[in-house]
């Protein structure tokens, strides 16, 4: 396939273009999404010119009806895709998301599922509490919704794909650190990343990173800096957080015995807590140290760059010698 | 009781008052059953809204897609679920119209275009916009309707979703079930204002208040606002001011409800009001009525103890439809 | 103290007159609150005559500004309470409980707390999947709030009146199936049951069981089947979920060397995932079996009484069985 | 511009001008600090809206309470917040308003009634409704003011504020800012009716559309709304129409924007049009009138320098203030 240099952004937006030419029941919702803006990261950008604004309609400013509006266009046999500009307002769309989308499917024995996906960004400290948080436990502790999270381009198209074309409700988070940032080749055609498989980014021997998103790049560094005390590590990015991966966790830190969980969401009852406490009923009697977590500490995300509550290398790097020495 | 011409057929008024009998019977024989300990459900009653659903049913096409709530009894049957199924799934059936795991709050059928119920007062609202946007980009020509009830107008997702229907002319009818009553608190104590499709009608949108006790004013009312969303020309909201003639569930008390004001209400009764008009009007002779009334109470009875024959869904249930796949979440069990 | 023999929903109830007699700047908001009805759940029976309907106001339907007004009522000096009558209606308070309450402290270095208490109830598979949630997880995971669920009437009232006196926000958490079932004797004086302290409510050698809610009734019926086949469980009440008694809970495993965490909340990164990740990490090499977890299955609740999530005492004992064994 | 008698006094103009062009220049530097990069915060320019602040600081009294948004520039300069504070807050530095874990989005001092402000679109308006219930519930006699968009119309918080206010008849006045824009998507785009003011109407509260570029017709709308608030005599909404000068963010492209629709609203610039008629009106002298541009800029650029020189917040900040007892987050930490 023909591939192009993109940004995870423009990956993004060939993802939609993709989408969108391959199956024309699928329509987005959000805020300033149409042109001339093209949504304020830039994803939708041309898609309202090319598909028209009654399948890219900018909204109102009202999450709870973005979200309730995809619900009903997926009961009504339509792929739509709710955008959420910062992961932060998905509260206003819990009871739409949680209460309704990802129980049709259950609470119609089958036969009402209601397969949105919804798009939202995590944005970072220079916006300040409100508009940083990342809440994917959340979604994951909820039965009945996929949960993503790519942390390169290829992934963020391929794993776009798959939310629009699974038969699941899906949360789609992209994190606004990454979206610029992140470049890389990308196939310029229609293809999909799978759900519920992890990607082993780099491996060791000596223990095992299991991250997603922005803890991707960071632990890659991290096991860089390690290869000078000697240390090893494989580094897994799970992709998908809604189904997991555990079947390439668990090979992994079989053969590592070693493991930590890296991830920019609170570690208190963080995604790593429920890999950690798998990790310890699957594989008892073979660890070799406990399973660690480096996760955000337990603070609203503070806004002066003096501050910061997130993963660093350094924190990556410190509870990594901790468990192999 | 309102009329106009032409009114409707002797067939449709046949229908209605089938509709509103059997509305009126199921509900409280399931009352009964939830009193009794036999209904181990939270059971809604939808005691005074017959006339109403009465008009619903006469007025949808399957492929009028309706939204509706916990009080969903007789949307439901306006909409032309089988009563067998609906008692099915309040008895926790897999042959209830949601296998049993959904219960009374979430019955559907989507052969008749009863698409969705929620337990969440005013959450059906934003799914009807998306349902009409839906029926819009299919090329038009249905009608979404969602009921909900006076104290859902209250919540922030009925104003979104009013605003949405009239920024794009969205074909959904907005039926507001006023009732006098959320939950336990009646409406002059929680609204500002109690006229409702006055204060609706800032939306930009045709707002009519109806009396729905009159099942022919309800009637017109509802055929005019399907049909003009049938004809894409946008949104109705109707206000249907009736009253609530039982307590909130089927066990509640609602001892606090004024009794003059019951009383009067009670006087109005959709079913037997609609019999005696029937009868005075010549529509109907006294044995017809009857044998609607015995066909009606058969048919209900039929439905309890076909409900009770049931069987339960089986242990593996549990894990399914949660996913369309349901290996993941199998998986994730220890049993 | 002079007690009296109360359901758990009359110890609530005592508790608010004790603590609206003793402070005049509590008020409470709710749908159906004020006479003649006093709550859905009985609890503020008696409140709006006693004092007055100012201060116990029935409200519109309407959760988001039932949190959202208590949030200003907090920043106005008073000792508001929200309630949300069902769990699974939180979804609509969460951006001004999440977002605001819970963040007001921080995001102003300390100039506005917003010490609000919403209380909830957790229904029963009778009214569905959308009116029987446990999600306080999704509060446990986001720094800046309280969260407690009492399992029995002295501390129903002894929480309450704790977090009616915190300086921090508070998620009170009530349990339908407890609220009429679970009688016992209440001082009718006002009293507190102080936050992050956990109740031993059985000694065992074993295992240590934690758990909170619902799960220690069914410890209970659990430990006393368990010692049929000699095994003495240790049941621990955490009451408060935040903070936690890690103390208490580390103190008693590094004795019983065994742990199983039980909750009606959906296992998978439920609260058990994190006390169960940092047991494997604090006890390290002292565990002779991994820590178990009992939580609710990986699915809506099921309607249908032939269907159940949640924990059974069957579970339970199975679960200690495997571990002990 | 509008005239009333008796108008404000010398005095007042003289507040009034120096407190639009703070605001005008601390906004503009703002914008440009961020542009060069050296304000590492997401800013949200106030120019178009310094008549209405103007207003807000002239009616305002330290025991009234204000809730902002992120568009707070303005509100917190008519309300007393010194500038000095504001720009250490957007530095991150400690003695920001915030101690520097806010940010620009988070503005508050308790000791002026400058009490919240909130970076979630309509989420000040709840909180609003609540410190009005707090006001009234300690004897009335003060006002509680909300500002926010237009585009903050569209959500669910605000019709059940509106509603609650209403309802309990409070001590709020809602301060619609229509600039004409809901970030980079223009009202009549997502508004079904842009009449903001007429569509409030149907709360029943008082609703007023003021010239929001006319800072005396700002000033008379304000007082009486928040005149009747601490009488206690209920809510008012006020549409203030202007228009967004600037992008949306500091740094936000606007090129968008239809010329000469940006043009003809430049035309009224509060700022420089209030300086002609204060001078056309001779109520100030040229000299007089450059005295006040100076010692605004002198306070402008002190500010920033200010905020510039003071100290980050110490390592150990990151624990505080997440619940009154750092002790069970420090805990937590490995750090
Ligand atoms: C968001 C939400 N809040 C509260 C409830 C609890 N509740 C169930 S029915 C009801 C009353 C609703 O009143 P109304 O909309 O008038 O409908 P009615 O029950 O009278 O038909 C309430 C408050 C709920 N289901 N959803
Ligand atoms: C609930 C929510 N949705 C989206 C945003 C992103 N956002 C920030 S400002 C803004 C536009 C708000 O428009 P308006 O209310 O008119 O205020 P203005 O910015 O024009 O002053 C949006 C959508 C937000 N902060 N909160
Ligand atoms: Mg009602
Ligand atoms: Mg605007």
């Amino acid at each position: 396939m023909p591939e192009t240099t993109m940004t995870m952004a423009a990956a993004i937006n060939s993802g939609f273009h993709c989408a969108m030419e391959a199956d024309d029941k699928i329509v987005v919702l959000g805020e300033d999404i149409a042109e001339p803006i093209g949504g304020v990261f830039k994803t939708s950008k041309g898609l309202s010119t090319r598909f028209g604004e009654r399948r890219v309609r900018s909204t109102p400013i009202a999450e709870g009806t973005i979200a309730g509006a995809a619900v009903g266009l997926a009961l009504g046999g339509y792929r739509p895709v709710a955008e959420i500009m910062f992961f932060d307002f998905v509260t206003l769309t819990l009871d739409q998301v949680l209460n309704h989308a990802a129980k049709f499917r259950y609470m119609s024995g089958g036969a009402t599922p209601a397969p949105i996906t919804m798009t939202t960004t995590i944005g970072t400290s220079h916006f300040g509490a409100q508009h940083a948080q990342s809440l994917e436990a959340w979604f994951m502790h909820t039965p009945g919704i996929n949960v993503v999270m790519p942390s390169n381009p290829v992934d963020a198209k391929g794993l776009l794909l798959t939310c629009l074309t699974s038969p699941d409700p899906s949360l789609y988070i992209q994190h606004s650190a990454l979206l610029y940032s992140r470049k890389g080749p990308v196939p310029e055609e229609y293809y999909t990343t799978p759900l519920g498989k992890a990607a082993t980014v780099r491996s060791g021997r000596d223990i095992t990173v299991v991250t997603y998103g922005t803890g991707v790049g960071l632990s890659l560094e991290a096991a860089e800096e390690l290869t000078g005390s000697g240390i090893e590590a494989e580094v897994i990015d799970l992709r998908s957080l809604m189904p997991l991966d555990f079947g390439t966790v668990f090979e992994s830190v079989e053969r590592t015995r070693r493991c930590v969980v890296v991830h920019e969401a609170t570690q208190f009852l963080g995604p790593g807590s429920e890999i950690s406490s798998r990790i310890h009923e699957n594989l008892w009697g073979e660890l070799l140290a406990p399973v660690g977590r480096v996760g955000a500490e337990f603070t609203p995300v503070p806004f002066s760059k003096a501050l910061t509550n997130h993963p660093t290398v350094d924190r990556v790097v410190k509870k990594v010698q901790e468990l192999v020495c | 009781m309102s009329t106009q011409t032409p009114g409707p057929s002797h067939e449709a008024l046949k229908r209605m008052y089938r509709l509103m009998l059997t509305t009126a019977v199921a509900d409280q024989k399931s009352s009964a059953e939830a009193k009794a300990g036999r209904l181990a459900a939270a059971f809604y009653p939808v005691r005074g809204m017959e006339a109403v659903c009465a008009a619903l049913g006469e007025v949808l096409r399957s492929e009028d897609r309706m939204v509706s709530t916990y009080r969903n009894l007789g949307d439901a049957l306006a909409k032309g679920v089988p009563l067998r199924s609906i008692m099915a799934e309040l008895y926790g059936r897999v042959d209830g119209t949601s296998r049993g795991k959904g219960g009374p709050m979430h019955l559907q059928d989507q052969s008749v275009g009863f698409t969705a119920t929620t337990g969440v007062v005013g959450s059906g609202m934003p799914i009807a916009v998306g349902l009409a946007m839906a029926a819009q980009l299919d090329g038009g020509g249905s009608a979404t309707v969602v009921t909900f009830g006076d104290g859902a107008t209250s919540i922030g997702a009925y104003h979104e979703s009013m605003n949405f229907a009239a920024l794009w002319n969205l074909p959904v009818v907005f039926v507001c079930q006023n009732n006098q009553w959320g939950e336990h608190t009646p409406i002059a104590q929680y609204a500002p204002s109690t006229e409702l499709a006055q204060r609706a009608a800032s939306y930009n949108m045709p707002t009519v208040k109806v009396d729905g006790f009159d099942p022919l004013a309800c009637l017109a009312a509802l055929q005019s606002a399907v049909d003009r969303a049938r004809r894409d020309e946008g949104p109705t909201f109707l206000e249907f001011v009736h009253y609530r003639l039982t307590g909130h569930t089927g066990t509640a008390d609602y001892s606090y409800v004024p009794k003059e004001e019951l009383a009067k209400a009670m006087e109005r009764d959709p079913a037997p009001t609609f019999r005696k008009w029937l009868l005075e009007q010549s529509i109907f002779s006294e044995p017809e009525v009857e044998a609607i009334e015995s066909e009606v109470r058969t048919y209900v009875e039929d439905a309890f103890s076909y409900a009770e024959s049931c069987p339960f869904p089986a242990p593996e249930e549990l894990y399914t439809d949660v996913f369309a796949d349901p290996t993941f979440v199998r998986s994730l069990s220890d049993a």
